[in-house]
């Protein structure tokens, strides 16, 4: 029972960096960069519904969310404009660094607005529901289903629709994208509002589930971007399998050794995957041309 | 000299190279042709170590060369050009040739702060020889560029002249003139040809075929991964399997691979 | 006095890290984001070494020794890994070294640090102060500094930049790849290592805390605004980004505002990085010139 | 205009920032007031502040401008131990006066003689928490604490103490700092089927335990440390802090002193809680402004020439702060626990 | 006139490629444009395309100045590039492919018709539709990229090297392709190194050197013309 339940924790945790990861691979599959700068959507998420409760909006947790959500993808689309596209046709680590800057900027700007005191959203309290000696929170359950609707939300988008597929051919070759006459403007700002959705989606969640600060969304960052690349660029199953794979190691790992190391079990997780499938789970080996 | 046994390689379902055998014995330049898709980049991948057969042998001097990294290959005087040419972008035209220079004791640390005028020696001996090759490909005006900048033809020579910058006793040449311009084309001829004298051996693949006719005595013919003929360009024209599966009798006739 | 001595001893240290990176991202093409990791394990090997009463100058070799050693160990393995991939493992590797640090305490006393590393004393008494800590780094970051001068302006690093470009034509060209990138890493590491002991013996106290993603962050700043793939393009870079850094101090803002100074900083430092990379990708010195 | 400067180097921004901007609060309430009271020898005080970033090397950076550039006698020091470390051997060579209002590493007490704080060793708290547990009764305890400098260091000590008084601990681990998930930690401590925990961590560390272990519906009593001893904790932890017992070093809520620091906090910040370790930031600056009225110059040997006068016998807020000769505080250790939602003495 | 080209310079970053090229493309012409590697005649093609932006002279297109519009408005228009060398998308399936390439028919009855029309053209790719396009060899691929032409039905097509490493009898097969093509009303502006298969296809021909047209005629003239024989045909 104890290792079932760990298991469970490892997969609910999984499905966390699942979350993060869908709006990640998606801005990595188009345009081969790690954004930085998804923790702090995902941090603005969350404090925008402290920000659309309060003064002067005063507004239900109903409305508060939506526009929370909303007001996410405009920052997302800002970034766009302002950042992302003039820099679209640079080397990755361009956008790498400017993404950086971005997160100072936004990180920052919470910080400004909100100070770096621990809020939260003053929910109450539920306990668990238990099957047996099995307990789940709802919270929890709802991480996962969100995790689960998102990603195959993403999926179907971008094998079903035109405009999915469109995406998928920026990210296959952005230079004949643009040849090709494909309304980059709208693909590209397309990517972001959807990426910067899933970052306020996954912030809210969080910040329901435990409390915010303005770091809030960089811890789970570098796993989440781990999940994306083990499960292969641009695949949505791969990440979330990705993201399974280093929750359940982690959680699994605090049965057997001080809880201290239990990033560095996912770390090296992650290390070993890669060393024996060095391309993520899913890549198939790219020839020489 | 170069002998491949019983070669294979498939992809998935696909046999791109299916029971390969062939001996270039002395023969000073062979041409190796066959419809697209027909194996003969993979079959140059297999030779060269970048890929690693399924099964087959491969010898080049007598010495087996299969299961070798690619730059050991290199190393043994057996150097090869890309179809679609890669040239080193951010380099400029001249270090894409310098680098190619074998056996350069400057790209060893400890010659580096040790031997600092022997490396210079060798540095100016190869740089005079880049800028030959410069010259000849009618690259010498770009020759401080970034190699990213060359239209496709001129990165096309540019890789030849890597390969001829690298001192080689076999050169496997993948379509080298593809994309060059008619006049330049016959530059390279003469220059295939020069070299044969210096005892430079070549197999190369071209889709030009009145070039492939008047420059290789011999001729390979491959189609769907297997050899389907080997003798003179002239028996070629004439054999009944190549004419249909690579030259055509009678074009129009859409055909997949 | 002493602050701007501080600062530029800081950029010296973060001058001979960011060039270490630079001989893998800017030279070999290799994301090496575990850079911090070298930093920490020479800071750590030439603090308990000198603090267990050996010299210095032993500290500091055995610093780069473990430090080179260890980038050997993980260049073979981390090296099948290509592009972003690397990566990714070397960001893990370099938070695997972080916890390892913060851990095992028997060894590094965790996260309670090692307070009273020595400040070097052959040359005599008067080494303790800044302007002698400033000499001795800048003679090793000079030394460094030569040392990767000379060798990228060499056919190696001519080899180093093949091997950036396109893989397969170093090995198509007779280069191991392999080989060229192993190279890269282990003379990189060996440098961070020597950043590593320069901080330790600054600071005379280091935690784990020292070596998290931020600082690979900040290395990774140096390298990429101040132009990577050149010889200059770090050094501006480090004492650009940590000299700005210690300017945003000197923002004039009110002490009514006290409660906004440190986010208007970090704005300002965010909005700078993206208007350096709007203006200048190419880092201060470009790689090349149009 | 012409003011009396003092340094201060608080973690506005990074990881410990959330108790950075409580500590400036309380710090410039104290100054509003000295100043309200005639200031420094009739000049105003005030404070400089500068940012660490929660880092050695923002501590380090802070710490050399204020000295070269400021050239002020007195900083206060950075909060967490390990920032702390890093500056006192520049303090200490500069022949600058450095305090520290929440550094508790017990390796502080050796730093030398311009080093100072209000705020008592960890050693003593090590003990508290010993006989606290001891004093409920549990003999038998599964110990966690946050894996940074002041948890390990607490934990240390706790786990010395409590074992050679007999005690036995079940099960120990350290915790990472910032994680929003512990339930598997939690689980751990379940397994171990122990009556108590002993919980050395922070707020928002223990907010999130206490919350995901009363969804698991584990029930034990939580026994906790100082530095979670924050309203925000019961706040954000809501009924799943309720019965957490804790120890802190004991400050009496109903002297006069106490009250009016209170009263005077709820006028200037008003809707604000009470910061943890606010009174101690705000003990320091009163006391620094004693010393400093005391002192017959500003320069730093008199300071701490003064430093050690004005604190004999002085109680500030969070009691007697009296130096002993390392600039050690000594402290008696209260309890508090969590009641109704609100944070109480036990 | 379909397409006229008045004194064009254009180039990458601050190096000028073309020094005011000159040529036009009349409705229902084959027009080829051959000369030496690095003449700019990729350059003039990805001009008038809209992937470069000129920094002087003039496109007409149909009457209306082009010259700043995007790959995107000018497809709406009728006027598409098909580049050399990489030009499909090699992981997407082969029908994304086609979808992509007919992005603007927003998969309408119009795309299933025309679809149908290629399917009819190259029937080879009615097994491979669901494959992706990276298995294609070099012909397959060149097919794929040419049957956008077929989708979207512009009116003049810019073409680089459509002969680029094809074997001989899909070279014949490609062109007799465009010529197809061009009997249904199709113009195309052609890029050649084949500059004999090319000059033959052609209605007029354009010899482009250094960034500017030297010499202009029908396709025989130039075929026949000695300096062009010596200069760019090799003899
Ligand atoms: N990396 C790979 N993965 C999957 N299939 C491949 C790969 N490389 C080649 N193939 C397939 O193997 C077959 C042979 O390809 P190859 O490139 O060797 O042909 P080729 O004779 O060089 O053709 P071309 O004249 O067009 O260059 C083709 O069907 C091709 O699709
Ligand atoms: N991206 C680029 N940046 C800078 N210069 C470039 C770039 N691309 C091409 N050039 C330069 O522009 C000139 C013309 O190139 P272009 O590609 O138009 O030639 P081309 O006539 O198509 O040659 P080819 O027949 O070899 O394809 C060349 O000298 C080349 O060096
Ligand atoms: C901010 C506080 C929680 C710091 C802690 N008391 C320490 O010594 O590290
Ligand atoms: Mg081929
Ligand atoms: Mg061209």
């Amino acid at each position: 029972m104890f290792y079932l339940q760990l298991l469970l924790n490892g997969i609910i945790a999984g499905a966390i960096y699942a979350l993060f990861a869908v709006g990640l691979t998606m801005t990595y599959g188009i345009f081969r960069f790690i954004n930085f700068a998804h923790g702090e959507l995902i941090a603005w998420g969350a404090y925008g519904v402290l920000l659309f409760q309060g003064w002067p909006f005063d507004l239900p947790m109903i409305w508060a969310v939506p526009l929370a959500l909303a007001l996410t993808m405009a920052i997302g689309l800002a970034a766009d404009r302002l950042v992302y596209s003039p820099l679209r046709h640079g080397e990755g680590i361009t956008l790498l660094i400017a993404s950086i800057g971005l997160s100072f900027l936004l990180r920052n700007a919470l910080q400004f607005f909100f100070g770096s005191d621990l809020l939260s959203y003053d929910v109450g309290l539920m306990q668990a529901l238990e099957f047996g000696e099995i307990t789940i929170s709802e919270v929890q359950l709802i991480m996962a289903a969100c995790a689960l609707v998102f990603l195959g939300g993403l999926y179907l988008l971008l094998t079903k629709t035109l405009l999915g597929k469109g995406l998928r051919a920026v990210a296959d070759n952005l230079e004949l994208a643009g040849i090709m006459g494909l309304p980059m403007q709208t693909i590209s700002r397309t990517v972001w509002c959807l990426a910067s959705l899933f970052a306020g989606v996954g912030g809210i969640l969080l910040a329901w589930d435990t409390n915010l600060d303005p770091m809030m969304g960089t811890g789970n960052l570098i796993k989440a971007f781990a999940a994306v690349l083990l499960g292969g660029a641009g695949n949505v199953w791969g990440a979330l399998l990705g993201g399974l794979f280093i929750g359940v190691a982690e959680n699994l790992s605090v049965a057997f050794i001080d809880p201290g190391y239990k990033d560095f079990i996912a770390f090296s997780v992650i290390v070993l995957m890669l060393l024996f499938k060095p391309h993520g789970l899913f890549a198939m080996a790219r020839g020489v041309r | 000299m170069l002998r491949v046994l019983n070669a294979n390689k498939s992809f998935g379902g696909i046999k791109a190279v299916n029971r390969f055998s062939m001996d270039l014995k002395d023969s000073l330049i062979t041409g190796l042709v066959g419809p697209n898709g027909s194996g003969k980049t993979t079959l140059f991948h297999l030779i060269t170590g970048f890929y690693e057969p399924d099964s087959g042998e491969v010898y080049f001097d007598d010495q087996p060369i299969h299961g070798l990294p690619a730059h050991k290959i290199s190393q043994k005087g057996l150097v090869r050009n890309f179809q679609h040419s890669r040239v080193l972008p951010f380099l400029t035209v001249r270090d894409n040739l310098l680098a190619s220079c074998p056996h350069q004791l400057g790209e060893k640390i400890l010659p580096v702060f040790f031997l600092p005028s022997k490396i210079r020696a060798q540095e100016a001996k190869n740089s005079q020889k880049a800028d030959e090759v410069l010259n000849m490909l009618k690259l010498d005006h770009l020759a401080d560029q970034p190699a990213g900048r060359l239209s496709y033809g001129q990165q096309k020579l540019l890789e030849l002249g890597r390969v001829l910058m690298a001192d080689p006793r076999l050169i496997l040449l993948d379509e080298p003139t593809a994309g060059v311009n008619p006049s330049l084309t016959r530059q390279i001829v003469e220059l295939i040809r020069e070299l044969t004298q210096k005892g430079v051996r070549f197999f190369m693949v071209e889709h030009n075929m009145p070039l492939v006719a008047e420059l290789c005595p011999r001729l390979l013919v491959m189609d769907a991964g297997e050899l389907i003929f080997d003798g003179s360009p002239k028996e070629a024209m004439k054999d009944p399997k190549v004419v249909e599966a690579y030259l055509g009798k009678d074009p129009g006739a859409a055909r997949g691979r | 006095m002493d602050y701007l001595l501080h600062i530029i001893i800081l950029a010296l240290i973060y001058t001979t890290l960011a060039m270490s990176l630079n001989l893998q991202l800017g030279y070999t093409g290799l994301y090496n984001f575990g850079q911090v990791a070298f930093f920490g394990v020479g800071a750590y090997t030439t603090a308990l070494i000198t603090l267990a009463g050996y010299p210095v100058w032993f500290g500091v070799i055995m610093a780069m020794t473990m430090a080179g050693l260890t980038g050997f160990l993980i260049a073979y393995p981390a090296l099948r890994l290509s592009g972003d991939f690397f990566g990714i493992a070397t960001l893990a590797f370099g938070e695997m070294a972080r916890l390892w640090f913060l851990n095992e305490r028997w060894l590094t006393k965790g996260p309670m640090g090692l307070p009273g590393i020595p400040r070097p004393q052959w040359i005599g008494d008067g080494v303790d102060s800044l302007p002698w800590f400033l000499l001795f780094s800048l003679v090793l970051t000079l030394l460094a500094f030569w040392w990767l001068k000379h060798l990228t302006s060499s056919p190696f690093g001519r080899a180093l930049k093949v091997v950036r470009e396109d893989e397969y034509v170093a090995r198509a060209l007779g280069k191991s790849a392999v080989s060229f990138k192993v190279r890269a890493v282990v003379a990189g590491s060996t440098l961070a290592g020597l950043a590593g002991a320069l901080w330790a013996h600054y600071i005379t106290y280091i935690s784990p805390n020292d070596f998290t993603l931020q600082t690979t962050i900040l290395i990774l700043l140096c390298v990429v605004l101040g132009g990577k793939g050149t010889i200059w393009g770090p050094v501006a870079g480090a004492f650009l980004v940590i000299f700005f850094q210690e300017l945003l101090r000197f923002l004039p803002i009110p002490s009514e505002f006290n409660r906004y100074l440190a986010a208007t900083q970090g704005m300002v430092f965010g909005l700078v990085l993206i208007i350096l990379m709007l203006k200048r990708p190419q880092g201060i010195i470009p790689e090349h010139r149009n | 205009a012409d003011a009396v400067e003092v340094g201060a180097i608080t973690p506005l921004s990074g990881k410990i920032s959330v108790y950075g901007e409580g500590f400036q609060r309380a710090m410039m309430l104290a100054v509003q007031e000295v100043n309200e009271a005639g200031g420094i020898k009739g000049k105003p005080m005030e404070i400089r502040f500068e940012d660490n970033a929660s880092t050695a090397q923002g501590s380090v950076s802070a710490m050399q401008k204020h000295i070269t550039i400021h050239k002020l006698p007195v900083v206060f020091g950075p909060a967490a131990s390990s920032n702390f470390l890093a500056v006192c051997p520049i303090a200490q060579k500069n022949k600058t006066v450095i305090i520290g209002a929440e550094s508790a590493a017990a390796t502080i007490t050796d730093c030398g003689s311009y080093v100072f704080r209000v705020f008592p060793s960890d050693l003593l708290q090590g003990k508290g928490v010993a006989q606290l547990a001891e004093s409920l009764g549990y003999k038998e305890v599964v110990l966690t604490y946050i894996n940074n400098d002041w948890g390990v260091g607490l934990g240390e000590v706790f786990k010395k103490t409590f074992t050679a008084k007999g005690g036995k601990i079940l099960d120990e681990f350290a915790h990472d700092e910032g994680k929003a998930d512990y339930r598997s930690e939690i689980l751990r401590l379940k397994r171990a089927r122990a009556k108590a925990v002993v919980n050395l961590t922070y707020i928002k560390e223990g907010a999130t335990m206490l919350k995901q272990a009363y969804e698991q519906k584990l029930k034990v009593q939580w026994l906790m440390g100082s530095a979670s001893k924050s309203p925000k904790l019961a706040q954000l932890a809501g009924k799943a802090a309720e019965g957490v017992i804790g120890t802190y070093p004991a400050v009496a809520h109903g002297t006069e002193k106490y009250k009016a620091y209170k009263t005077a906090w709820d006028k200037k910040y008003p809707g604000k809680k009470l910061p943890i370790f606010g009174g101690y930031n705000y003990d320091m600056v009163k006391l620094t402004a004693k010393a400093l009225n005391m002192a017959p110059d500003f320069k730093a040997d008199s300071i701490r020439e003064a430093l050690m006068k004005a604190s004999k016998g002085y109680i500030g807020v969070t009691g007697d702060k009296s130096f002993d000769k390392n600039g050690d505080v000594g402290a008696t250790y209260g309890r508090w626990t969590v009641k109704g939602g609100k944070i109480t003495t036990y | 006139m379909l397409l006229e080209i008045n004194n064009l310079k254009a180039g990458y970053g601050n190096i000028t490629i073309l020094h005011g090229v000159n040529l036009e493309v009349n409705p229902g012409e084959i027009v080829c444009l051959i000369g030496p590697n690095g003449a700019g005649k990729s350059t003039v093609l990805r001009t008038v395309a809209g992937q470069l932006t000129p920094s002087q002279g003039e496109i007409i297109f149909e009457g209306q100045n082009v010259s700043k519009e995007s790959p995107e408005k000018k497809g709406v228009k009728g006027l598409i590039f098909i580049p050399q060398g990489e030009n499909i998308f090699p992981n997407l399936s082969l029908l994304e492919n086609l979808e992509i390439a007919a992005f603007a028919l927003k998969g309408n009855d119009t795309y299933q018709n025309r679809l149908n029309q290629v399917l009819g053209s190259f029937p080879w790719m009615k097994d491979r539709l669901n494959r992706p396009a990276k298995e294609l060899s070099g012909g397959q691929r060149q097919a794929l990229a040419l049957s956008r032409i077929i989708l979207l039905k512009p009116k003049l097509v810019l073409l680089d090297e459509p002969s680029l490493g094809l074997a001989p009898l899909v070279v014949e097969d490609i062109f007799s392709q465009i010529q197809a093509m061009n009997q249904q009303g199709i113009s195309f502006l052609m890029v050649e190194q084949n500059a004999r298969k090319g000059l033959s296809v052609s209605h007029r021909a354009y010899v482009l050197e250094q960034g500017k047209d030297r010499l202009t005629g029908t396709g025989a003239e130039l075929l026949c013309d000695q300096r062009v024989q010596d200069l760019y045909l090799g003899g």
